[in-house]
């Protein structure tokens, strides 16, 4: 019953369907939220649904994982490995701003003890 | 010598560091000065002479990444050197009352920023764009909430907040576009994005205006600008204002012209620049807080540059290359001023500068307003003329209209400040200003002169570098014919 | 057999996340994100990308659970 | 959680608007789904043929994109750099729960395996899925299961920025090296030729490059989980 599921196009349309919906609760919580923390991760979530679309659409079912065993397998059918390098370039500039963002966060709370993001007006004055 | 030595030294000398710092106190801000004079000959040199080529990186361009020098992007490239060398030199002398408590980290910073302005201007492949875009937005986050203070550091969450958004969008852009072309090369994508559905398109573009538009400073996206610029220190602003907002205008102009050659969005990215000036032009009236009054006055600037690129015919573009020389070099001039009122007098409201009693520093802050304003013989004028009459020229008179509203909104505070300068009353203690940081001054405020009076010297170039940047076709043949 | 696997975890990490965004106590949030990374490194593992389901797995639920439950520790916020 | 009492109208407006903007979103993309086409990664797995490399995604992101992942390790480097600036005050709050016995024994023995576990992904980076990025994290993470257990634990500081430059400056000398010798940035100067496609050296400065981000990814994810958890007053 579940058969028609595994032709490439409906793996396509479950892809993006999936990774906008997670797009979606991740716009929703930078939107919503007010706590700084909370915000952080939205985005994070808002990051991690864009790397799922991405190699979820730009993956063959039937090619193989870009690693070549010594058995020299015939290279045409491997799975484009120019989107990995990019994701794993992307997830890792992504945490690194995320720490970065979460030590403003700890400094500014030490020192004025806000963590809701609508309080933090300290030029208004 | 090749060009990725503006990219690879600092990196070198930013990793290098704790070695570095082993030579003495000073070693890491005296071989960073070094390194700096060094990439403004390199760059110089490249400029004078002219030898436009692309430099591979580990494999040949469509596959690989590259750095394209041309007229234009060599412009830029000597443009932020020299700043960031003057930056640099007013910094040593600054420091010796008022330096950062760890001041290894601020070379380090400045000179990733300097390495990663210059890599979004020469990269020909979007993704190390976006690295770039990175690398940019991640030193100047720490850059603006470097004095821990409450404001800096909101300053800097803020700022952080609206990169992390803006490099979502972009990623989202780059995704699709390697989704839908296959390959991640400026060239290559410029020549099939025409072929892509149209639906693609508009979103591709929507999302890289979305992107690009929080650091390019347009007026939905920019509600986060004057907050940063008040929270961090004045010397930070210089950087904001001259080097990188510039880098991310070119860049997000540069990939415009190749993607959408015909022009498509031009018409809407005019009007959304003249309104986002007009904008900021009014919003500025009301400022008593200094940073706070030129952070408008930038916005208002960085939005004509951004109406001027938007027009996408040789004299709009020649037009704002010309704005983007005098704007920065004036805004340097406006944020050292203020980094030594701030230091001297403590306090940066608008009626300290009736107190200055420094009458050279007024003299100086004087001939860039006139700049900044559009006073014949100084460098502005010629570029908001020059903008004017490509404005004319295409017939868009609604537009000049707006432009000229909002330039006289801005002479309305800026002749405020300039009579400040004339008023007798009450000084505070003398301002004195180290020997350095006058030549710096003086270096700056006699290139405004200069290039007021002989704009030709620079004005031919610039126009070749707007052909230039207008024509896709030569940018693939240059990548080897794609 | 792997639509039905895809379809499966994009309906639980959707409804994971969903549930970690409205949260109240923010401990309960970070450990809901880590849900998150495991069903993204799943999805990766399926979409045949071993070395992005390894730095998913590695930095995308590990590295950046630690960072937000050491921040609500900075925050005092009550875990 | 009664939905009607929690969700004031903020958030409705909120959910509605970002509804709206991914709805048309996802529209658009479901009217353009692309079929396959052909990707410039193609070509590169037919050069990665020559390069020896196994793993293919290893070669693209140390080799083909070689100048990518050097400013990725620029950003990595800008945000320890900032963390430990902006986290130095002296204020230390270390951790109050008192580690006891289990624990700071279990620690000791898993830290050995995780930390050969770690250097074993790092250094096969070019054979198996895995490398200096994955590799240098596990060997943080095995640096942050002591620093959880043992209160008294600090990364030894010189030690750390001693690797930490030698890597970061090692990795941009091989670039420069390249550039001198093949007149390219990141260029393979190394021999690196087919036959030995499974061998550990295979592959010329692949695997070294990533040997080098892992051991920098390594001593910076380590500062940043000391700087996190310890506070610790200088960097």
């Amino acid at each position: 019953m579940f058969e028609f599921l595994n032709q490439p196009e409906v793996i396509k349309i479950i892809v993006t369907i999936g990774s906008m919906a997670l797009f979606f609760v991740g716009l929703f919580g930078l939107l919503t939220r007010k706590h700084i923390i909370k915000i952080f991760m939205s985005i994070a979530i808002m990051e991690s649904s864009l790397f799922l679309f991405f190699i979820g659409l730009t993956f063959n079912t039937n090619f193989i994982a870009p690693i070549l065993d010594n058995t020299h397998v015939n290279i045409s059918n491997m799975n484009d490995p120019i989107p990995h390098a990019m994701i794993l370039t992307a997830i890792v500039i992504g945490m690194a701003v995320l720490a970065l963002g979460v030590s403003f966060a700890i400094e500014y709370y030490k020192l004025t003890g806000k963590t809701n993001i609508d309080e933090m007006n300290e030029m208004k004055h | 010598m090749s060009s990725i030595l503006f990219v690879a030294l600092p990196l070198l000398f930013g990793f290098a560091t704790p070695i570095l710092s082993k030579f003495g106190k000073d070693g890491v801000a005296y071989t960073s000065m070094l390194m700096q004079v060094f990439l403004l000959y390199l760059a110089f040199d490249l400029l004078s002479s002219a030898d436009f080529h692309v430099e591979i990186i580990s494999i040949a361009p469509p596959l690989g990444i590259s750095f394209v020098l041309n007229k234009a992007s060599l412009f830029l490239v000597a443009l932020f050197t020299f700043l960031i060398t003057l930056f640099s030199l007013y910094y040593l002398s600054h420091r010796k009352t008022d330096a950062y408590e760890n001041e290894t980290k601020f070379f380090i910073l400045s000179n990733m920023l300097l390495a990663s302005s210059i890599g979004l201007v020469l990269s020909s492949d979007i993704f190390n764009i976006y690295v770039f875009f990175e690398i940019a937005g991640i030193s100047t986050y720490i850059l603006s909430a470097y004095k821990k203070t409450p404001s800096a550091l909101e300053a800097g969450l803020k700022y952080l907040l609206t990169g992390a958004v803006a490099s979502i969008f972009l990623v989202f852009a780059v995704a699709l576009i390697y989704i839908n072309v296959g390959s991640l090369n400026l060239a290559v994508i410029s020549q099939s994005f025409e072929a892509l559905p149209y639906n693609i398109k508009v979103l591709i573009s929507i999302l890289l205006l979305i992107g690009f538009g929080f650091k390019v400073e347009i007026f939905p996206l920019n509600f986060w600008v004057t907050d940063v610029y008040q929270g961090s220190s004045a010397l930070v602003n210089a950087l904001f204002s001259g080097i990188i907002v510039k880098a991310y205008l070119f860049v997000f102009f540069h990939i415009l012209y190749l993607f959408l050659p015909s022009g498509e969005f031009s018409v809407f990215l005019v009007y959304l620049g003249a309104v986002s000036m007009l904008v900021a032009e009014i919003a500025g009236l009301k400022q008593t807080n200094l940073k706070r009054l030129f952070a408008y006055s930038s916005l208002g600037q960085v939005a004509l540059v951004f109406t001027a690129f938007a027009m996408q015919n040789k004299e709009g573009i020649q037009a704002a290359l010309f704005i983007v020389l005098a704007h920065s070099i004036a805004k340097f001039i406006i944020f050292f001023a203020l980094t030594s009122i701030e230091k001297e007098h403590k306090s940066i409201h608008i009626e300290t500068l009736k107190e200055l009693n420094s009458p050279f520093l007024r003299a100086i802050m004087l001939i860039a307003m006139f700049s900044l304003l559009g006073i014949p013989l100084f460098a502005g004028f010629v570029g908001k003329f020059l903008a004017l009459k490509s404005f004319a020229v295409e017939g868009m008179f609604v537009i000049m209209m707006i432009i000229v509203i909002g330039s006289l909104i801005e002479s309305v505070y800026y002749f405020k400040l300039a009579g400040y300068m004339f008023i007798k009353g009450k000084k505070r203690e003398v301002l004195n200003i180290g020997s350095m940081q006058k030549v710096v001054f003086v270096l700056l405020a006699f290139l405004l002169i200069f290039i007021g009076i002989a704009p030709f010297i620079v004005s031919n170039f610039l126009g070749d570098s707007a052909n230039i940047l207008l024509d896709a076709k030569s940018y693939s043949d240059m990548m080897g014919g794609v | 057999m792997i639509g039905f696997i895809i379809l499966v975890t994009f309906i639980g990490i959707v409804i994971v996340a969903f549930s970690a965004v409205i949260q109240k106590k923010l401990a309960d949030s970070v450990i809901l994100l880590m849900g998150v990374g495991l069903g993204s490194v799943v999805l990766f593992f399926i979409f045949k990308a071993p070395d992005v389901a390894l730095t998913e797995a590695v930095i995308g639920s590990g590295i950046s659970s630690l960072i937000f439950l050491m921040a609500l520790k900075h925050l005092d916020e009550k875990v | 959680m009664s939905l009607k009492r929690d969700l004031p109208t903020s958030t409705m407006s909120g959910f509605a608007l970002s509804g709206i903007l991914v709805l048309t979103l996802l529209n658009i993309l479901l009217q353009n789904m692309p079929n396959s086409i052909q990707t410039a990664g193609n070509e590169l797995l037919k050069l990665n043929a020559n390069e020896g490399v196994a793993n293919a995604v290893t070669a693209v992101v140390v080799y083909f994109r070689g100048f990518d992942t050097l400013g990725e390790i620029a950003v990595l480097f800008i945000a320890s750099l900032g963390l430990g600036l902006m986290l130095n005050s002296n204020t230390k709050c270390d951790i109050k729960a008192e580690s006891n016995f289990m624990l700071q024994t279990a620690s000791r023995l898993l830290f050995p395996i995780i930390l050969l576990f770690g250097i074993y992904v790092m250094i096969y980076g070019h054979l198996s899925p895995g490398g200096g990025f994955q590799g240098g994290v596990i060997i943080a993470s095995a640096v942050l299961l002591l620093l959880i257990s043992h209160k008294e634990f600090e990364v030894p500081h010189a030690v750390i920025i001693a690797l930490e430059t030698f890597a970061g400056v090692s990795y941009v000398l091989i670039g420069l090296v390249g550039l001198l010798v093949l007149d390219t940035f990141l260029g393979n100067f190394l021999p690196h030729d087919i036959s030995q496609m499974g061998l550990l050296l295979s592959g010329g400065i692949i695997p070294l490059i990533y040997i080098i981000v892992g051991i920098k990814v390594g001593s910076e994810m380590s500062m940043i989980a000391q700087n996190l958890i310890k506070r610790s007053n200088d960097v």
